[in-house]
């Protein structure tokens, strides 16, 4: 037999997804790592927006829109960050943020 | 055709300069000398001409509108980013990216522009994202500095998670209210505890561009490692603009929030009064004690905001003009030393006085602005903010508020005392000032003297409709 | 009527003196000063004594009383309505008699010091310190007005203090000013407090408002005083006593003396003047200045003045006969005289016979001023003629100094009583008093008398006869003209004085009361002051061990006489003791490490905070994210759940 | 006659000094500059008195208005009351002699002189200002040029008391700043001290405001126990410094603490009088007994300083119009003569390089000028008739002994046991440092004032005879404004 997904189902994993997103940045300590998480969390939302979208706001394209515009953005960010790590493996020979913490109190 | 031009002029200008840069720099490229002074020139012009031809209306389905007030924010941060163009224009010289550097500011700055005069959620991520991403770049731009590209990982991190947090927080509100324009959410908002929920993960997202305690930690690593002319752009510009679109927010879409929102920002005002003050009285370095106590001042601003009336707005964006004075005078000193001698310690200020009268003259006078000592305008722009923020007769609250004062003071006047009465056997060497420099920082230290005692802009401020 | 300005001339000339020497003296003036300040005085004497006569012979008497006229009165400080310190000048029996008084003892002064004080380096200052004092002693006996009283009360202290502290490189002159100033100031908050207490009662500051409604029982100010009370006293009693103290301090009763010895650490004249005849008597002028008062509103306090002023005159008796130091056994002479003059006061009643203390007390202030400036004139010129002030280093003198002898003797005489010098007068009439109102107090007035005769004596001979003098060969030892005159022109008052009929002119309710005079009354005292004379002969007339011995046999009397009776050791403890290390030292204590340190306390805790916080800026991106989540989730419990 | 020539004057000077060659001009600018403030204040002073004269009883005269920020009703409103003309000329006086007696400032000439003018100008407009935003405004004008004045030309532990004193003095505005948006607030957003005065505040608002507002002024003039600035500031601070500090800074809170606490929130004084009056007996027994302590002349005025302008705060807790005046009356006299004593000690320090009363002695000897000058201020400071010091303090008394009950008494006479115990110290400072044998032989060498320094002395030595000769001119000033004061209080 097969369940006919509702929104709550929906709702559950993308919160779920959230909140494992916000495990790994918080627990990874490679920099990709905790970049990937980070997709991981807008990943979460993307799923909220279409969820709302087909369930509650059937009709409305807001949603999707978002949706689409928000993984653009993820890519440019996830762009600068990786640049940025780059220039940090050049200057500590290391991507692992526990080597990154002079700056402090 | 032609209002999207008018209403739209100040971002249209904005990105005129922008692409000007990019072909400059695919071109065959300019000396960085003519090229700097070309562009202070472009961005003077950028902000004279910010005053004129001012409309309101409103573009794309109120996705995009502009109000005098607006524009004459707007004008505010035209002027900011001038007078960084002048004031680090030693250090701009020296870097072999010049081009790149202000295109990354201006299209921040044009993502700022946006940011204040989005009527949709949509339009305001974008442009949120459009002032962070550079600017995160931008704090990366010493690249041998170990410490400028750590700062610039912590930023662009933290700003992701917290855009994640956002996002969150409009697909909840989205979910609830089914849409994702200012107006009309303002009209479908009940209060309900999943709106709630939701307010409080978009709030954050204002609170950590802010700096506002517990979401500040980022700033003072950030201000640390990037380079000053970022560090000011950060402090300055970026902040003052959230501050804005904050108010907006707050004021005209949270509105059925108000009791909720307004003990929300009590708390966090006394929050980050205390411990940006707390946190000021032992920093060494210089960025990193501006950093601290500009957190203080956003306490401060909160205080402000809490008013939720016109006066809240007024006074908020008058002490926002102060502020760029103010701050930009102390990080014009500041880098005009650490350019000149390397040298970011307070320690290294003693007996700064013997050698560089003008300077210390210049700091102190932005100390005492952001201390609020009379004469100079930070007296006002804190009064205000303070008389606004007794409009509920919350007494307690102005108290804290006003014993902060004491601690700032304190740790203000310990630079003041280093620069001052201190002995040192190898002070600063005295600084010879390019002409455009003095001229930024006098245009500083008169904007510090007189915003306050020309009361005329205050009240124009006030009387700029909304 | 009299004419104001020439009365209010006479304090302001000396003022004028001062002023002048004062700013221009050690500049320009520098031996002129003497003439300039004594020409000054001479003209106030004589229209002081100008206004005495006038006052007493031509407008004074209305219908046979003397009556008390204000001629000058100027609003100088208003408090509020009705109450405000004026400057006056206030003409009755006594306040004339003062400017008399005053007037003539104060130009002795100045005239003998030309001679005493040549070539001291600060004698301009000397000459316009003498012109303060004496300005602001004529502006104390013209008060109209309680606070007026008060201000010159005030002046008449600074100025002995300057005078004594005149040497002001001796530290012991140094140590004796303060001492005088302080005793008598803190006399003086007894006397400001009583102030207050009669001007609140009496809702007034001027004399005669004030004693006309506070002796009157129909006023209602009366009316409304009678029924403030504190510890059982009334208001006014407490007021009336609070005054008293006051005066008590100025005129050095017991136990409030103690600086008045040591006060002659100052130049002699200026002992003469000041701690003899003229400042010393404030405190007898204010009680006779308030005499009603006392008398018909708080005769409690009146019993208590009786008291103080006896056992004041019989203790400094008692240590003056102990004394080596010629200059103090006459300032104790002096207390134990005003002594007599207190409780003369204090067993007079107001108005006609029974008042007759009151004219005694005056009378006998008017012969001691002249006997005891005489005998500190005398004492002065022989000081300066051996230059030391012990009894031991002096002795047969009267051959070199003859002018001084006869007129210390005559002034010896008069002090002992002996008619028909002018001290028998005033003394008889005294005694007649107590007698008339108090056993106890005569029997101790009549012994003290006694005491007086016998210590004055013995002062006498010991300069005088005694051991033969052989320091300057045959060298005539007079100070010259300037300071025999003085010398002279006193002698002749103190021998006179005593047949001026002085119930005619001065007594408590201005009618005049003749002193009729019973024979068989004086001869116990006359008898009792020859008696000592002749102990004092017995004893210091030639060289020999028997004073030695005597003070042996006495022993421990003589041995705490001499020591004066350790008042001063108990002023000691108390002061040094309990107000600088019981009071001043913790309060100093306290403010610096209590209040400011709680003050610094703030501050370092405030330090220690930021410190001890700091880790929370660890530098750890992943950290900060937990801070910012944790955020979030408190604001969203928060207001989601807990603020509703 | 317009007032705004009072701010004009020292802020010409001020600039005039800035832009002037070399120290000389300086000097001799400074000079002219607050020989015209005083001549001003004279003129003022007989302007007022001609308008009283004239039978003009305003309150206030010479009332000028500006607006300044007019949409929150903020607007520079100037005008003088008796005690305002008393507090000007104080200032005046003091600000010449300041300048006098710090003739001899080496370092940084210039940048001395301007913070001094500017220390002025903060009084000036204090004083004449109605509106508490601008008197707000003023008053915090003086805080930093204090830091910087004792910071950078004191002595001592300066950077600490410097320190010390901007602090609290800042924590003292803060509570002042809450209380009066506090007024503006609850009184329909008004800071007109004249319009407040008119409006009837809620005695709950009152009594919660008025701490506020007395306590924040209170420290400026040293209310027990948030006086402990005034030591540590007055000591470290220059000569000229201290006799601002002491002379004028400490008046500004006394005037706040009546013109703004008292007078426009009666109920609330009547509320807390009795506090007011505990604590200021305190400090004027207290700052005496601590006085008797001390060693250090600066110590020693500085403590005698808390204990004198107690009797300021004695008598605004008494809420008689008497004792009003004689506060007042105390302030101006213990400005002039507190200055007075700061400019001598400043004198003998220069010569003698100490300030411990036990290194000196007989300076009588070499310097008789500057030693009459400090008898004449320690007997004056002792409550000696003739001197300004006699009149305020007899006033205080005589108006705290109008209120007839065991507590106000038994703080009056507490209060007038401090007369003994200040001859006591008064008396041990002088006989110890200017009579007595010559302690240290090099004193001998020394030499007597300069002119500027006899100049000094002279002006404020006048000031206190004329105001202890003849206090009936005084009180006409002061007397009337007082009234006012009491009319209010006594809800007439």
């Amino acid at each position: 037999m097969t369940i006919e997904p509702g929104l709550y189902h929906l709702l559950f994993i993308s919160t779920a997804l959230f909140f494992i997103g916000v495990y790994g940045f918080f627990t990874r300590r490679n920099l990709i790592t905790m970049l990937m998480s980070i997709e991981l969390i807008l990943n979460s939302v993307n799923l909220n927006f279409i969820a709302f979208d087909k369930y509650l706001w059937p009709g409305k394209m807001d949603g999707l829109f978002f949706t689409v515009f928000i993984i653009a953005i993820a890519a440019a960010e996830a762009a600068v960050a990786i640049a940025i790590i780059i220039n940090l493996y050049r200057s500590h020979q290391s991507i692992d943020v526990e080597n990154a913490e002079d700056l402090k109190y | 055709m032609n209002e999207f031009l008018t209403l739209m002029k100040s971002e249209l200008v904005l990105t005129g300069i922008i692409f000007l840069l990019l072909f400059i720099k695919i071109g065959k490229g300019m000396k960085n000398e003519s090229l700097l002074s070309l562009i202070q020139l472009l961005l003077l012009l950028n902000f004279i001409f910010s005053f004129f031809f001012n409309k309101e209306g409103n573009l794309f389905g109120d996705m995009f509108y502009t109000t005098p007030l607006i524009a004459f924010q707007k004008s505010i941060l035209n002027l900011g980013v001038y007078l960084i163009s002048l004031l680090c224009s030693d250090w701009l010289k020296k870097t072999q990216h010049l081009p790149e550097f202000f295109l990354l500011m201006l299209s921040a700055l044009l993502g700022m522009f946006l940011m204040i005069s989005s009527g949709n959620l949509l339009i305001f991520y974008l442009s949120l994202e459009l002032a962070t991403i550079p600017v995160a770049a931008m704090a990366n731009f010493d690249l041998e500095r170990k410490r400028s590209s750590e700062g610039a990982m912590k930023m662009i991190l933290s700003s992701a998670f917290s855009s994640g947090i956002l996002l969150f927080g409009i697909s909840l509100i989205y979910g609830s209210t089914g849409s994702i324009s200012l107006p009309a959410i303002s009209q479908l908002l009940n209060g309900s505890p999943l709106q709630i929920l939701a307010f409080v993960f978009v709030f954050t997202a204002f609170a950590f561009k802010l700096s506002i305690v517990p979401f500040h930690l980022w700033t003072a690593d950030v201000y640390e490692g990037s380079p000053i002319a970022v560090t000011s752009f950060l402090s300055v510009i970026s902040k003052g603009a959230v501050a804005f679109i904050f108010i907006t927010v707050l004021y005209k879409v949270f509105t059925p929030m108000l009791e909720i929102w307004y003990w929300m920002i009590v708390i966090l005002a006394i929050a980050t009064m205390v411990i940006g003050n707390l946190f000021a009285l032992r920093q060494q370095n210089i960025k990193r004690f501006l950093a601290f106590s500009s957190i203080a001042q956003v306490g401060f601003i909160l205080v402000g905001i809490s008013n939720a009336d016109y006066l809240g707005i007024a006074s908020v964006v008058y002490f926002v003009l102060i502020y760029v004075f103010s701050n930009l005078a102390a990080f014009g000193v500041a880098a005009v030393i650490a350019e000149k001698t390397g040298k970011e310690n307070i320690d290294d200020y003693k007996g700064l006085y013997k050698t560089n009268p003008f300077l210390t003259w210049i700091m102190a006078l932005a100390l005492f602005s952001l201390a609020g000592i009379p004469p100079t305008a930070g007296f006002f722009g804190k009064l205000f903010l303070l008389t606004a923020g007794g409009a509920r007769a919350e007494y307690w609250f102005i108290l804290v508020a006003a014993l902060n004062m004491i601690i700032s003071l304190y740790y203000y006047l310990r630079v003041v005392r280093a620069m001052f009465m201190d002995k040192n056997d190898n002070p600063v060497e005295p600084v010879k000032t390019a002409p455009v420099v003095k001229m930024a920082l006098i245009i500083c230290g008169g904007g510090i003297v007189l915003v306050g005692l020309l009361s005329w802009i205050f009240e124009y401020i006030k009387t700029l409709q909304y | 009527m009299p004419n104001a300005t020439i009365i209010a001339l006479i304090p302001l000339l000396p003022l004028a003196g001062f002023l002048l020497l004062g700013l221009f003296g050690r500049k320009y003036l520098k031996t002129s000063s003497g003439i300039i300040g004594t020409a000054l005085l001479l003209t106030s004497t004589i229209l002081a004594l100008y206004t005495a006569y006038e006052y007493f012979f031509v407008y004074g008497k209305v219908n046979g009383i003397y009556q008390q006229l204000t001629p000058l009165k100027i609003t100088w400080l208003e408090f509020s309505k009705g109450v405000s310190i004026d400057m006056g000048l206030m003409i009755d029996p006594i306040s004339v008699m003062m400017l008399v008084v005053v007037t003539l003892v104060s130009l002795m002064v100045h005239i003998y010091s030309i001679g005493y004080m040549k070539g001291e380096e600060r004698f301009s200052t000397y000459y316009a310190f003498l012109g303060l004092f004496t300005f602001s002693m004529l502006g104390l006996v013209l008060s109209t007005n309680i606070f007026q009283i008060y201000i010159f009360w005030e002046l008449v202290g600074v100025s002995s203090f300057l005078l004594i502290g005149y040497y002001y490189n001796k530290p012991s002159a140094v140590a004796a000013s303060k001492k005088a100033f302080i005793v008598t100031r803190f006399a003086d908050l007894g006397f400001l407090i009583g102030i207050l207490i009669l001007s609140y009662c009496s809702g007034t500051l001027d004399f005669a408002t004030l004693i006309q409604r506070l002796t009157s029982p129909e006023s209602n100010e009366f009316k409304t005083a009678v029924t403030y009370s504190f510890l059982g006293a009334s208001a006014l009693t407490w007021g009336a006593a609070l005054v008293f103290i006051g005066g008590a301090g100025k005129s050095a009763m017991f136990p409030l003396h103690i600086w008045l010895p040591d006060a002659m650490e100052g130049p002699t004249p200026v002992s003469a003047l000041i701690h003899a005849a003229t400042m010393v008597v404030a405190g007898v002028y204010l009680v006779a200045r308030l005499f009603p008062v006392f008398a018909i509103t708080t005769p409690a306090v009146l019993e208590i003045i009786g008291w103080v002023g006896a056992i004041s005159a019989i203790i400094a008796a008692v240590i003056a006969c102990t004394q080596t130091d010629i200059k103090r056994v006459l300032a104790y002479s002096t207390m134990s005289q005003i002594g007599y003059m207190m409780f003369a006061l204090g067993v007079a009643k107001y108005g006609a016979e029974p008042a007759l203390g009151y004219t005694a007390s005056m009378f006998h202030l008017f012969t001691h001023a002249m006997f005891k400036a005489l005998l500190f004139l005398g004492a002065g010129a022989v000081i300066h003629y051996v230059h030391s002030n012990e009894m031991n280093d002096m002795g047969g003198l009267r051959k070199y100094m003859p002018i001084t002898h006869i007129t210390f003797l005559i002034a010896c005489l008069a002090i002992a009583g002996v008619p028909p010098f002018a001290g028998f007068f005033s003394k008889e009439e005294i005694l007649l008093a107590a007698y008339q109102d108090n056993m106890a107090i005569y029997w101790i007035a009549l012994i003290t008398s006694g005491i007086t005769a016998f210590y004055m004596f013995r002062l006498y001979f010991t300069i005088f006869w005694n051991k033969p003098h052989h320091a300057h060969g045959e060298k005539h030892g007079e100070g010259g003209f300037v300071m025999m005159l003085p010398l002279v022109i006193l002698g002749i008052g103190a021998a006179a004085a005593g047949f001026i009929p002085f119930g005619e002119f001065v007594s408590s309710d201005g009618r005049p009361l003749e002193s009729h005079f019973h024979l068989q009354f004086s001869i116990l005292p006359v008898a009792l002051g020859l008696a000592g004379i002749l102990l004092a002969m017995w004893l210091y007339y030639k060289q020999n061990d028997k004073p030695a011995k005597l003070a042996s046999s006495l022993g421990g009397l003589y041995k705490a006489a001499y020591h004066k009776f350790y008042i001063d050791e108990i002023y000691l403890f108390v002061t040094k003791k309990i107000l600088f290390n019981l009071v001043g030292r913790p309060a100093a204590w306290f403010d610096r490490n209590v209040v400011d340190g709680f003050i610094n306390l703030t501050g370092n805790t405030t330090q220690a905070v930021s410190e001890g916080i700091k880790k929370v800026q660890s530098g750890k991106v992943q950290q900060y994210a937990i801070y910012f989540l944790g955020g979030v989730i408190v604001l969203a419990v928060l207001f989601i759940y807990i603020w509703k | 006659m317009n007032l705004l020539l009072l701010i004009g004057a020292p802020l010409l000077t001020a600039l005039a000094v800035l832009l002037s060659r070399n120290k000389q001009q300086v000097k001799w600018i400074s000079l002219a500059g607050s020989a015209v403030q005083l001549a001003l204040a004279f003129a003022l002073l007989f302007a007022f008195r001609q308008e009283r004269a004239a039978g003009n009883n305003a309150q206030m005269l010479f009332e000028q208005h500006y607006k300044l920020f007019e949409s929150l009703n903020i607007n520079f409103h100037f005008g003088v009351d008796g005690i305002s003309v008393a507090m000007i000329l104080l200032t005046s006086f003091v600000v010449i002699a300041g300048v006098l007696v710090s003739w001899n400032v080496e370092k940084m000439t210039k940048e001395f002189y301007f913070l001094l003018l500017l220390l002025g100008l903060g009084a000036y407009g204090f004083f004449i200002s109605l509106d508490l935003f601008i008197l707000f405004f003023f008053l915090e004008i003086s805080v930093i040029p204090k830091y910087l004045l004792i910071g950078i030309w004191g002595s001592g532990k300066k950077e600490y008391s410097a320190n010390k004193l901007a602090l609290m003095l800042m924590g003292g505005s803060a509570l002042i700043l809450v209380g009066m948006l506090g007024l503006y607030f609850t009184t329909g957003y008004s800071f007109d001290i004249m319009t407040l005065s008119k409006a009837n505040i809620p005695a709950a608002t009152q009594n919660l405001l008025f701490p506020l507002l007395f306590v924040g002024f209170g420290v400026f003039t040293a209310l027990f126990p948030l006086h402990t600035w005034v030591p540590d500031g007055h000591s470290s601070a220059p000569t000229a410094g201290s006799m601002f500090l002491a002379g004028i800074s400490m008046k500004l809170g006394g005037y706040g603490c009546l013109r703004v606490a008292t007078y426009l929130l009666p109920e609330g004084a009547k509320e807390y009088a009795n506090i007011i009056i505990v604590l200021s007996a305190i400090a004027i027994l207290y700052g005496a007994f601590a006085t008797m302590m001390q060693k250090d002349l600066k110590y020693i005025n500085a403590y005698s300083s808390v204990s004198h302008v107690g009797f300021s705060l004695l008598g605004i807790g008494m809420l008689t119009q008497t004792a009003i005046t004689g506060a007042l009356m105390q302030m101006v006299s213990h400005g002039v003569m507190t200055a007075l004593f700061f400019a001598v000690i400043g004198m003998v320090y220069d010569r003698t390089h100490t300030r411990m009363v036990a290194e000196m002695g007989g300076l009588m000897k070499m310097m008789p000028f500057i030693a009459t000058v400090f008898f004449i201020v320690g007997l004056c400071s002792l409550g000696l008739p003739g001197f300004s010091g006699f009149v305020a303090e007899m006033t205080v008394f005589m108006g705290s002994w109008q209120n007839d009950d065991a507590f106000h008494r038994i703080a009056t006479i507490a209060a007038a046991m401090s007369i003994v115990v200040t001859a006591v110290y008064i008396l041990r400072a002088t006989g110890k440092t200017m009579m007595g044998p010559v302690v240290n032989a090099e004193h001998l060498q020394l030499g007597d004032a300069k002119w500027n320094e006899k100049l000094a002395a002279i002006i404020l030595v006048a000031g206190i005879v004329a105001i202890g000769i003849a206090p009936g001119w005084l009180n006409d000033l002061l007397k009337p404004a007082a009234e006012e004061i009491m009319n209010r209080i006594a809800g007439k």
